[in-house]
């Protein structure tokens, strides 16, 4: 079946204009979907973008993680019917909502950062083979709110379900374990968990050599489970 | 209510009441009030903003609108404008930068553009509280400009003492839009239209803050005369410019004027004079977050996050469904009549009864000076014991690496890290060089854009300092071959009530007057901000030029750096006589002299020269830069660091004047490297134009940069890489990374 | 039906790392506060309502605070009545 | 010396625009708790300190806040103690 990609729009979502044009450039039928609908229309995969829902107001993604669309994303992943990405501010909001475990908070310099990282795969998600472990992509990091926490009792498990997707490495791509441009908790850059995954960094970013990387193609592509172009 | 308690002059209030015929009430002195002042009638500097330039085939709107628009091809065009925040951001800068970035991002969705980028030209003291102000000022910018979804591509910070207590923050905006038949603006009113008020609820906000605050010097006992401060909130500003700009397209919207300074009478009198129609307003409809607000505090708040619009019967409808797709209200306040008046209501009382053009261009003016031509470059004495005087030749390291590692040269990461430079995917080239590339969506084209203002160079010879700020953007411009389609200037200075401030200001004026001419550039609209003055102090006269260009490859940028190191350096135009007037090493040495000339021919025709060689296929130019503060060294500095670690550097230098040769900032010159078996083909071809050239040094590949004086050398010095970076990044080692980037 | 107006504190867990009461606390020990042994920030929400008692506003803000309010991973709180007026 | 545990409230000035609680207050009014008129969001730092007295703990605070804690051109603060250890 062909991949029907639904962006939804979030007030306040900024990012979704962008995205839907890295899905579009990959071939896949992509269309924006309104937060305030109740049903996901027939979308295959649905992606929660980057911006500043509700401002980030009280929390980042706090305000947008009760929108009705939320319940019938929720719905539908326990029928197991999607495919979700939360990309910066859509990993916070499905964080937020309790979809994925833990939580993201400010960064620890307490400054919104932008900045070209590393990121690499530690734990290939079973639902998308495509991503090998040791995988390393060239990805931008732009937020404020970006430190992944978790509560002590969770961490075992986050481990045990191989839900540690994405982690920050060097950019020289040493992996000293030192480098962490955020403060995330063991520098998690994305987590996922059946068919929810959710990062920090944009790949819809990176889709052209000359805008700095086109990792960002390949990661989607992977995402999609469809062939790179 | 008296004239002189809403900051009219004697002189002033008497022509008022001449234009009325009568004696106005309350509201209306507190109406002109607004509208007199400075910061809202240019009273001090339209006649003198009159002399610049601003003409051209590509210019498709000039000054007087909300922004300029040019023409980038058949299909797009360009609105682009700069505008400060200087008083609100002295008083609170995170919320006065937050709301400056808000202001004019409003003026470009005004003339129906979509906001695609904006950079940001910051000036603090050194000393004292200019860390606190540059934090919270970068923090507002980015606070606001990140959550918007508008890229900051990049800016300027420069430091000196008369901003440590009139810190400036200008800021420029840069939107595209489709050619269309229609422009949007505020002229397109008729009369029969209704009113509506668009965005956030009207409260006491920044009441008398264009007024009052910003037209008047800052002193000690303000305190109380502050206004609620105005809070920025790029959340409904992120709703506010999408339903406006969705609104437009459906057709329906006859004409749009954003709310900023003095709120909803400068907007809406603007409005109705540009549509050369009547209004009337209906207060009491206004919707209001405070209870009990007066019809004057109704006019007069500068609640942010506002838009006035007048919608056509044909597709009122239809924009006003686009508006609440974005869960906004429109409400309507009032319409539009033939008669000419401008009249306001509050319930069935009628409050106010003028014309609007009382209000918009009633204002006397002062006159301009009539001298327009370049007043006589006067050269300094040279400054005490610089290398002019004594030190002949010969070089002096432990001054270069205080160059690069100067507040004013040093690297910007720790600011421009804090912006979301990205959005929106089409930032080619963003903060990290000197000149940003963006890609255009619907054009093959894409835009070049650059900033500069540096009031150390207006310091003493503000005619100077005007030229030499259109210079270096043009220079930098050029750097990418892109064609110059406009420039947007942002004129910051002191009291213009001082004869010698408004001396300055005149000449600053007429510095940006012959460089555009020179250069060929319209000036399409700007900005001017006075009274940056504290306790008598004031700023350096400082002019922030924003230019956009046409490029014509924007997915390949003409390389700023290297990648290989079998080039030759060149210095293309070198200054004719190296000068170190106004430059970053005699603020170091506490004296200021004279900013030299820029030679504006030979800028004009290298520029012309560039254009066609660094997009020749031949790529004879490997990488270039313009010339600035810091001059030949450090555009020397930032190559070589930018530079893969494979690439160094030996610049070889005559002994004498070897100094001034490295520092001096005279605008217009430029940093080439070459293919070094292309040379030759380049000497030829630039000794054919006429243009100057110096062979400055060589590439290699050893990690280093060499420098050797006299021929043959006499002295030399080496410096690694980790040692220049260190330098140049010397916010590094401070706490936190909160130093002096 | 009265109107509250309530306050909530929404604070770290004890055992959750504050970076910015952190650096916070830093900087006023070194500028003349050394007696500041600890340092956190959380939020205050305050909030008015109508309801029908005081306990009827405490239990809506407390399920206010459960669902939005709060992050349950990192966050606890604590809400008091401020004042009513009827 | 005493240990007194001090909390300070940090609110925006009543007439200053306070966008993150209008937001969440829009938000929440929708979704089940339209009996909430009013929201505003502040900051709230808890604060431990050494001190003679209460009285000397709270002077020091309202110090900590005037320097630090609040911004006197959008806030106010008010402190109060909430336990003390010797
Ligand atoms: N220094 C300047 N150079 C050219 N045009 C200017 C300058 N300053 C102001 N203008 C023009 O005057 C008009 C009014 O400016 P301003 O009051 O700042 O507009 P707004 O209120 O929309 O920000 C604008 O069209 C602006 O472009
Ligand atoms: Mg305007």
């Amino acid at each position: 079946m062909k991949p029907k990609v639904a962006v939804i729009r979030f007030p306040g979502s900024n990012c979704d204009r962008d995205t839907v044009q890295a899905f579009q450039s990959l071939g896949a039928e992509t269309t924006i979907l309104a937060y305030d609908r109740e049903d996901l229309e027939d979308a295959t995969h649905v992606v929660l973008p980057g911006g500043f829902s509700y401002g980030d107001y009280l929390r980042a993604g706090a305000l947008a993680a009760h929108a009705p669309i939320m319940q019938a994303l929720v719905d539908a992943i326990s029928r197991g019917a999607i495919e979700v990405l939360g990309i910066c501010n859509g990993f916070q909001i499905l964080c937020e909502r309790g979809i994925l475990p833990g939580a993201l908070f400010a960064n620890v310099s307490g400054q919104f950062r932008c900045s070209w990282e590393w990121v690499e795969v530690l734990t290939p998600p079973a639902r998308w083979p495509g991503f090998r472990r040791g995988m390393r992509f060239r990805l931008p990091i732009a937020h404020a709110d970006g430190a992944y926490r978790i509560g002590h009792s969770d961490r075992e498990a986050l481990w045990a379900q191989g839900s540690v997707f994405l982690r920050y490495v060097d950019p020289d791509g040493q992996e000293t374990g030192e480098y962490n441009p955020n403060g995330s908790w063991e520098a998690i850059a994305g987590i996922s968990e059946g068919p929810v995954m959710g990062l920090m960094p944009h790949p819809e970013r990176a889709m052209q050599p000359w805008l700095g990387s086109k990792d960002g193609r390949l990661f989607l592509s992977l995402w999609l489970q469809e062939v790179p172009q | 209510m008296t004239p002189d308690a809403v900051g009219l002059t004697a002189k002033e209030a008497e022509r008022v009441r001449q234009l009325c015929g009568r004696e106005p009430n309350d509201l209306e002195w507190g109406l002109f009030g607004a509208l007199w002042s400075e910061h809202c009638s240019y009273k001090s500097s339209k006649r003198v903003l009159a002399w610049l330039p601003k003409e051209g085939p590509q210019v498709v709107a000039g000054p007087g609108g909300n922004a300029g628009v040019v023409r980038l091809d058949d299909r797009m065009e360009v609105a682009f404008k700069v505008e400060s925040h200087n008083h609100p951001s002295y008083v609170e800068p995170v919320q006065g930068a937050a709301t400056g970035v808000g202001g004019i991002i409003r003026d470009i969705v005004a003339m129906g553009a979509r906001p695609i980028a904006l950079m940001d030209s910051l000036r603090f003291g050194l000393e004292g509280n200019g860390q606190r102000l540059r934090d919270g000022v970068v923090a507002g910018i980015g606070g606001y400009g990140n959550a918007i979804g508008v890229p900051t591509v990049g800016g300027e910070v420069y430091y000196g003492p008369g901003y440590a207590k009139n810190p400036l923050v200008n800021v420029l905006c840069v939107g595209v839009r489709q050619s269309k038949d229609a422009i949007v603006g505020a002229s397109g009113a008729r009369p029969g239209q209704m009113v509506y008020l668009l965005g956030q609820a009207t409260g006491r906000d920044g009441i008398h803050g264009a007024s009052l605050l910003a037209s008047r010097d800052f002193s000690a006992d303000d305190q109380d005369m502050r206004p609620t401060v105005q809070v920025g909130d790029p959340y409904t500003g992120k709703l506010l410019m999408e339903a406006t700009l969705a609104a437009i397209e459906t057709g329906g919207v006859a004409a749009v004027q954003d709310l900023g300074a003095a709120g909803l009478v400068s907007a809406s009198s603007e409005l109705a004079v540009q549509s050369q129609v009547g209004l009337e307003l209906h207060l009491d409809q206004v919707p209001c977050r405070e209870s009990a607000m007066s019809g004057y505090e109704i006019m007069m708040s500068e609640t942010q996050e506002r838009m006035l619009l007048v919608l056509n019967s044909a597709h009122g409808g239809e924009a006003l469904a686009a508006i609440s797709q974005w869960g906004l209200n429109a409400t309507p306040i009032g319409r539009v009549t033939a008669s000419g008046r401008y009249v306001l209501y509050f319930g069935e009382r009628e409050v106010a009864n003028l014309e609007a053009s009382w209000l918009v261009d009633g204002c006397p003016l002062t006159p301009a000076g009539k001298d327009l031509v370049a007043p006589a470059f006067k050269p300094m004495r040279p400054s005490p014991g610089s290398m002019e005087e004594g030190v002949e030749e010969g070089f002096d390291a432990g001054a270069l690496m205080a160059i690069a590692s100067d507040p004013d040269c040093r690297e910007r990461r720790p600011i421009f890290q804090r912006y979301d430079s990205m959005i929106q995917t089409a930032t080619v080239w963003g903060p990290d060089h000197e000149v940003s590339v963006l890609t255009v969506d619907g054009s093959p084209w894409g835009l070049a854009l650059a900033v500069s203002g540096i009031g150390r160079w207006a310091a003493v010879d503000a005619y100077a300092g005007g030229a030499a700020a259109v210079s270096v953007v043009v220079s930098r411009l050029a750097t990418q071959g892109a064609v110059a389609l406009g420039l947007t200037d942002g004129l910051n200075a002191g009291n213009p009530d001082k004869p010698e401030v408004k001396q300055a200001f005149e000449q600053m004026v007429l510095g940006i007057r012959d460089a555009a001419r020179a250069l060929d550039v319209p000036v399409t609209g700007g900005n001017v901000s006075f009274h940056n003055e504290t306790d008598g102090a004031a700023i350096w006269p400082t002019p922030v030029i924003g230019g956009v260009g046409r490029h014509f490859h924007p997915t390949a940028p003409v390389a700023d750096s290297l990648n290989r190191p079998d080039v030759t350096l060149l210095l293309i135009n070198p200054a004719l006589s190296p000068s170190l007037g106004g430059s970053v090493w005699e603020r170091q040495h506490g004296v200021l002299t004279a900013y030299p000339r820029v030679r504006l021919s030979d800028l004009a025709h290298t520029v012309t020269w560039l254009g066609t060689a660094v997009s020749d296929v031949d790529a004879d130019i490997r990488a270039v830069r313009a010339v600035a503060d810091g001059g030949l060294w450090l555009a020397l500095v930032k190559m070589w660091l930018a530079s893969a670690p494979s690439v160094g550097m030996t610049v070889t230098l005559e002994a004498v004047h070897a100094m001034p040769r490295l520092l001096s900032e005279e605008a217009g010159q430029f940093l080439a490297a070459v293919a070094t078996t292309r040379v030759e083909a380049t000497l030829l071809q630039l000794q054919s134009n006429a243009i100057g050239c110096l062979v400055v040094g060589q590439g290699h590949d050893g990690d280093y940069l060499e420098l050797q004086v006299g021929r043959p050398s006499r002295w030399t010095r080496r410096w690694s890489r980790s040692q220049m970076r260190a330098a140049w990044q010397s916010w590094e080692g401070d706490s936190g990374g909160s130093g002096t980037p | 039906m009265t109107q509250f107006r309530l306050r909530m504190a929404v604070t770290l867990k004890p055992e959750v790392l504050d970076p910015a009461g952190q650096a916070t606390q830093q900087v006023v020990h070194e500028r003349g506060f050394p007696e500041v042994s600890e340092l956190r920030i959380g939020k205050v929400v305050d909030i008015a309502m109508h309801a029908h008692s005081a306990e009827d506003a405490l239990a809506k803000a407390r399920r206010l605070g459960n669902e939005f309010l709060a992050n349950p991973v990192l966050e606890r709180f604590e809400v008091w009545v401020q004042s009513d007026e009827t």
